[in-house]
Formats: C-alpha cells, structure tokens, sequence
C-alpha cells in the first residue's frame, strides 16, 4: 500500500503532510514520525496537510486526536488543512469539527497560527 | 447478475489495503458511483481492521473471512473473524465506544459502517468469533428506475 | 515476512479481472517490479480463464481458487477447480495446443505461465478437476544479496 | 474492468483502437464489433492500434489471430501499431511477427495499407 508523509518545521510549527491511504496500518507510521517531532518541546502546533490523502478510514479519526490531546497538554493547537469531501464526512461524524481548526490550505493554516507566509 | 467471491487472509495489517483493494475491484462490475465504492471500501476496512485488532489481537495466525454477494444492484458483504467475540454488542455499536483506548482507538468503526450501509448484522460469541453483516443497495438503478 | 491469502470466486469471465487486481494487491507489499507485476497478473489471468473455459465450460456454477503464499521475496500461487480435467497434461502443456480452436484460443496460455514463472506444476483428474501451481522468486533481492 | 473499442473507417481500412485490458472477457466485445465490420466485404484490412492497452493474454492473441484469419481469406491485411513491450513479449511468444505486420503508429500504419496520410 501507499502511505507516505513528509515534514517540515517552520519555527514552533510542525507542518505534516500526509499522502496515500491512512489506514490502521499505516497510522502507526504517521503516529512514529509525528511523535518523534513532538519530543522535543519546541514543537508546539501541527499542521495537518491532507490533500494528498486517497483514503482515510476510522484509524485515521484516532491518529489525530491523539495527536491533538498530545497538543493540548503543551498549549499546541491542531490545524488540519486539504480535507476532501469523504474525509470531511468522517471528521463530521466523529465530531472533529468541534475541537479540530479547519482550513482550506497550509498557507491560511499557518496563519491561523501566526505565522508570516 | 448475480456473482459471488470469497477472501480470506492472515491477520495482518498490511492485508487491510488488500482487502480493499480486492472489494473495490469485484464490485466495480456493478458500477457504482466513486461515493458509493469509498462508502464501501471504508466499511471492509473498518471490519478487517476489527478482527485484526479486537478479534485477533494482531495475531498473524489467525484468519480473517470476507463474502461479497451480489445480486442486481445490492451488494452484501460479510467478514467474519474466529477471535475472541464481543461480550456486549449493543455496548460495542454506540458511537466512541472503544475498549481499546490504549492503541488510540476511535470507537467509530461500526458507527461508520452503520451510516455508510443500509444494514448492519452483528453476530458475536465471546472465544468463538464475530460476523459482521452489511447490505447496500446502490444508487444508480432507483435513478433509472424512477 | 510470510504472508498468505486466498480467493474462491464463480467461474463468470467478468471475474477474471478481480482475480488479477486481487493477486496484484497482495504481492505490491514485496514491492515488485512493474514487469513483475505484469508477468504475474499475466499468469493468474491465464489459469483463471483455464478454468472458467477449459475446467467448467463457463457454468457460473463452478468455483475457482486461487491460494497465494508469500515468504521473502518468494511468491507461490495455486490456482484450482473441480471441473472436467485434462486428459493429456504433456500434450496440453505444448505450445499453440488448444481443445477450443472453435472459441479461437491461442494454445498460449501454459507457455505463458511457464515463461512468466520459475516453476510450474499441473496436477489434474479427470472428472475431478485441475491444479496449477506456479512460483517465481522476485529480483530484487537477488540484486541487493549480490 | 475497462476495455473500450472504437473504430474508423476510412476507405477499405478498419480503424480499430483498444483502451484498457484485453482478456478472455473483454475479448468477445471486440470480437463483436469488428466482425460486425467485417459483414462489409468492402472492409479488406485492419489497422489495430493497441496503443491504449493496458493488459493483454493469450485470449488478445486468439482473436488477432481469428481475425487475421478472416483476412486471408479476402486477401486482406492486418496490421498492429502501439505495441508495448509486455504486448510485444507476448506476441514474440506466440510467433506473431511472422504473419503480421507491425508499425510504431497508425500514420505508419496506414502508408503500408497504401494511404495518404
Ligand atoms: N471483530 C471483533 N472482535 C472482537 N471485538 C470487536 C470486533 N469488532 C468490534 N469489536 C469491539 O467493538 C468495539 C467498537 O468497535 P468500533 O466501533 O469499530 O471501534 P474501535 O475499533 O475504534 O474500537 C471495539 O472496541 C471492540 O471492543
Ligand atoms: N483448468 C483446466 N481444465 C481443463 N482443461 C484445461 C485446463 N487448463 C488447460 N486445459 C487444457 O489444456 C489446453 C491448453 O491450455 P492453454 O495452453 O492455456 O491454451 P488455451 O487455453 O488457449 O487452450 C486447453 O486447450 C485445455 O484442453
């Protein structure tokens, strides 16, 4: 299968750009890198890009809010950007909408989170 | 038309693709629209990923069992795994119920299946194994029908 | 790693590109080559409308199986059915040999498997039913060991 | 599956193109529609462009085969263009170079039939 994610760090930003089908096997690798980042302190906001996900199933919705849990204990905020229509109904019935920021691309999410871009 | 297959596979989580995949590419025949084929490829994964996880504990040497039917325009598929079964079904169906919190679980599986089907059976003996029953009746053909 | 998978499906011709995609979902994990690749949906392809043709007469009643077993960089694939057999295994075995010339079949299809694989086996009954067995080691590794 | 035929006619010369993946189901369509074309005995060659194939077993060489056939016996030709090397692989196989003519594209293909293109 296709699973790949790419990052880069702007300042105290993590941006994590995933592409592929995020599913249980796969979420365990994106779980690796992003925590991985997330020991070090500095690290204090993600930026979620999904746009270039093809699939995305209920491991997915769990992945993210872990993350996000792991944000909040440090003050971070979860920025997800890039969200296709079928994604966007999973993160609705999860209710996602209700703790999750959304936007439309990673040049607006960076600056929700103050970021010059 | 009527058609029938079966798959089945060890419990592993580099299957769960596989048996997406496998899904997608036998009710493809039938011509759904790209909703109605994510709809369905998200269900098997949601069921596959359960008997791996919850059924088998990520145990390779068990087996998991998926039967696709088609008949006219209705697609019903069954996955069964011989895991270690559900103590309390309807605890087990609610919305972010999951008693696998510790590997950052959801508990939106059968909440998913539930909304994306027509139908859900779940069938469940603790230390024998689960059964889970959708049914879909694709779109198009109510279209023409009408 | 080792992995396994098999698939039963009703002998209809639309089922012969599920067969394909199916085995080529399974095996992308050894991450083959695209040649590879080719060479083995090539293969199932073959079999698969062996028996649907050759094994039951196109009577959707029958049932192929296909049983894959993955270990290293080792694929083995059986491809079964219980239909009529074949009398002559070395005469069939024989390029351009064909019983169905009336459905214009190449006499390719044995010649192809074997091409396109390390190892072939045939084991049929009449009456019974066919067997085919084939295995091929994927390169890559070869490469890397090398 | 996808497989798709469609065919031009110009003069004495079947135009026929596949797209997708020719096998022992998607065989018979083709079958079909060029025997279809063939009822015409002002149809004498065929041009079969396989430059949109994706797949093809031995069922893609029975009915090239049958059709060269037919052919013959109206001393007509058949020529194949846009062949990929997996397609060619097998043709090579079944020794289909020895009775048929192969041109890179259709343009070629038509100048051997004895068409200005
Ligand atoms: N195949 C199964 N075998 C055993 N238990 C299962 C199975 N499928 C689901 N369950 C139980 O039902 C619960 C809810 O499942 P689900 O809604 O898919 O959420 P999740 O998989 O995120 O936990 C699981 O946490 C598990 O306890
Ligand atoms: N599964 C099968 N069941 C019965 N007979 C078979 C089977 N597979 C192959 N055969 C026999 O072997 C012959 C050669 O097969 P093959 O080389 O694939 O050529 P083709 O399919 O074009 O006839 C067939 O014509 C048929 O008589």
């Amino acid at each position: 299968m296709s699973f790949m994610v790419d990052i880069e760090k702007r300042n105290n930003i993590l941006c994590v750009r995933i592409h592929g089908e995020l599913d249980h096997h796969s979420a365990s690798e994106l779980r690796r890198v992003v925590d991985a980042e997330l020991d070090d302190p500095a690290t204090r906001h993600i930026i979620l890009n999904a746009e270039g996900l093809t699939f995305m199933d209920s491991s997915g919705i769990g992945v993210i809010l872990g993350r996000y849990k792991k944000l909040q204990a440090r003050d971070g905020k979860l920025v997800v950007c890039g969200v296709s229509p079928p994604v966007h109904r999973l993160f609705e019935m999860a209710g996602l909408f209700k703790v999750l920021n959304v936007e439309e691309r990673e040049s607006q999410a960076l600056r929700t989170l103050g970021e010059a871009v | 038309m009527k058609n029938e297959m079966q798959i089945q596979f060890s419990a592993q989580s580099q299957n769960e693709s596989f048996a997406r995949v496998s899904v997608g590419a036998f009710i493809a025949q039938l011509d759904p629209t790209m909703d109605e084929l994510t709809e369905i490829k998200t269900v098997v994964s949601e069921a596959v990923t359960n008997a791996i996880i919850h059924g088998y504990d990520e145990n390779p040497a068990g087996t998991v069992t998926i039967a696709v039917h088609l008949e006219e325009d209705v697609i019903a598929i069954t996955v069964m795994d011989e895991g270690g079964g559900i103590p309390d079904v309807n605890q087990a169906r609610e919305p972010l119920y999951t008693s696998k919190p510790e590997l950052e679980r959801s508990g939106m599986g059968f909440t998913i299946m539930e909304n994306f089907m027509d139908e859900m059976n779940i069938t469940s003996v603790v230390g024998k194994g689960t059964t889970v029953y959708v049914k879909k009746q694709l779109s198009k053909n109510k279209v023409f029908n009408h």
